[in-house]
């Protein structure tokens, strides 16, 4: 976490006064913006509008991890990575471009894949985490961790012309594996290599979740603990719904948890978290 | 014997591509014995609506992990799951989970 | 208009196999986008989001219209911007952007206000237009000049915690004047300096924009021809309202239309287009 | 003589800072002679529920233009505008218009 602070400098009091003004947030709220720190999961077609938002609004400190690299065909949607970039690793390339908007954020690159060896350190030195991230078991891993670390975790997602948003473990709300205790099997996993996505679908989604985590750092609290939003873009519907509660038996956030520590998560979703060409289907 | 139960029965989130993409069904489930269940709805989904792959959406007499019940826009899980006695004019929302990003 | 297109490079089909692949859209959905035109009226807290999702989309051609210069108290929410920006103009800017995230797409930067001098010649070079504005002059000029030209109109804005979107004179639906024939008095109107926005909110509107632009130069048809969407950040929610139609007294749009020619918008409004230090009330 | 309605009065897009902020307000309209219209709402709402500049809100005995008014959701001009006789648990919303971009 980052250290208090007790009042904000005459640039920073000019470069946010359009929202200082709004008396739901208010100088004591970018105050608590400005010392918060924000665990950015995939730099991808969520990631990098969470990103862009988040920096502009003066969020203190963003953790940016992805292992993978820019690739031409992330462009229609990964709009933070530049046609110069292509070949470079995500997570640089967005530290750069948020550089350019807002020097004054911390950025930390994770270039390297989020693993259970690894996680549970890192959502520690956070205050909130943005789950922006393609794949099942990386779900569940981010999940876990959040629910070791006592951290609230917004998560997002798209696919083809749909999105889908909700809270996690947000002051005794349900976690992930409360919702969703067992995994999908493998083949009825789609990713947007194989289903496809419209880019400006996780454009919505990416600024939904960027809203979350900027209502939740700055005390306003979230709106989707314990529901989820869905999003249909072809009709431009919005519609939410209702989730069941934290479940008292929850592996994971349950009263007695057996998920004390992270596990092998590929082999509990049986699929793996990087590999690309693993053979999906449709749905 | 109970009388014809008239519910919308929607799919969203992929899962309608296992019903020749179509999202929304107007459904009316014939009179008979016991009253409609949402165990009973699944098995007459499978027999009238589900166009391939019947794996993807039902696993054992249940939902595969990963599809999101809905009722009225509530989590079925706040509702009996199978067990839940369905009234005319429900809702029944089935959400494939994204995992996209 | 830009001229037809027969087919998709190799390049084009690499860089946008992820919305190729979905069957709403295709090949032949991708071809009119890269032959359509979007004229982008402000290239502010709206038009940032919108221009970057478009480019991202393959639009063909973007008209970049702003008078105005970027400051600091802008990059909260005008994401296109960076620091090194400030001081230049902003559809100039918006544009070297736009060129670093899609070099195959033309940008047409516009540093100069809309004026009734200038508005229809522009309006009419462009396929559809999205009023990204901030002043009620400037949205009945853009919206007359829509009607007389024949273009539809794809409408946001967002103020404080809350954002609202609809489409005009699409396919025999009304346009800005059947909705509101009256302009409302000058001191009811607040603007983002007084009033105050959360950048993040006119991201989500902004990217929802980008959406019915895309679903309308692709042939997809709009969702918010005739409705009007309501966005409450604060409370994450989502409301659709149904419009009155078209009206056949209505003096753009109607039968017998009286505004055959564009007029003097600061003096029907009552107040000015580009003035930001006009004394505003809070409403 | 028309009994009591009870409606569902809401203001946005600015339009709440009139009314303390409050956006949404549960009312209860007494009976009276004649039946409760828009024309009538608007009149108690100016008496009962109004905090500061009714100028703002009222103008002649309308609203002021850029303020939208909604019956359960539809623009009021489908619905006969001042005239629409309000049913019970109708809601009925008045949206200023933003313009910031
Ligand atoms: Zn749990
Ligand atoms: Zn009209």
């Amino acid at each position: 976490p980052l250290p208090p602070k007790a009042a904000l400098s005459r640039e920073e009091i000019l470069r946010y006064s359009r929202q200082l003004v709004l008396p739901e947030l208010g100088v004591r709220g970018q105050l608590r913006l400005a010392t918060s720190s924000v665990l950015v999961v995939g730099c991808g077609g969520l990631g990098c509008p969470l990103a862009q938002y988040l920096a502009a609004a003066g969020v203190g400190r963003l953790g940016l991890v992805d292992h993978d690299v820019v690739e031409l065909s992330n462009l229609h949607r990964q709009v933070l990575h530049g046609e110069a970039r292509e070949g470079h690793a995500k997570a640089h390339s967005a530290a750069a471009a948020i550089g350019r908007l807002n020097s004054a954020v911390q950025c930390v690159p994770y270039a390297e894949a989020l693993t259970p060896a690894t996680a549970l350190d890192l959502v520690r030195r956070y205050d909130v985490v943005a789950d922006c991230s393609d794949n099942v078991p990386t779900r569940y891993l981010v999940s876990d961790a959040c629910v070791l670390a006592g951290r609230p975790l917004v998560s997002a997602s798209a696919l083809r012309l749909e999105g889908q948003l909700t809270v996690y473990h947000y002051e005794g709300g349900p976690c992930y594996r409360c919702v969703f205790p067992t995994p999908p099997p493998g083949e009825s996993v789609t990713n947007c290599a194989d289903g496809g996505v419209l880019g400006v679908v996780p454009g919505v989604l990416g600024c939904l979740q960027a809203l979350e985590v900027i209502k939740i750092a700055a005390g306003l609290g979230p709106s989707y603990s314990g529901s989820l939003l869905l999003f249909d873009a072809l009709g431009g519907q919005f519609r939410c719904i209702r989730l069941r509660g934290r479940r008292s038996d929850c592996v994971a956030c349950g009263d007695q948890p057996t998920v004390t520590r992270l596990q092998d998560y590929e082999a509990f979703c049986g699929s793996s978290a990087t590999d690309k060409c693993r053979s999906l289907q449709l749905l | 014997m109970a009388a014809p139960v008239s519910v919308q029965v929607e799919f969203g989130g992929g899962a309608e591509l296992l019903f020749d993409g179509v999202k929304k069904h107007q459904v009316t489930l014939p009179g008979q014995e016991e009253p409609w269940d949402i165990r009973n709805l699944l098995i007459w989904i499978k027999k009238n609506l589900l166009k391939e792959r019947p794996e993807l959406f039902i696993q054992g007499d249940s939902v595969r992990p990963g599809i999101l019940v809905l009722i009225n826009d509530a989590d079925w899980e706040l509702q009996g799951e199978l067990d839940y006695q369905l009234q005319d004019q429900d809702s029944i929302l089935f959400i494939s989970t994204l995992h996209g990003g």
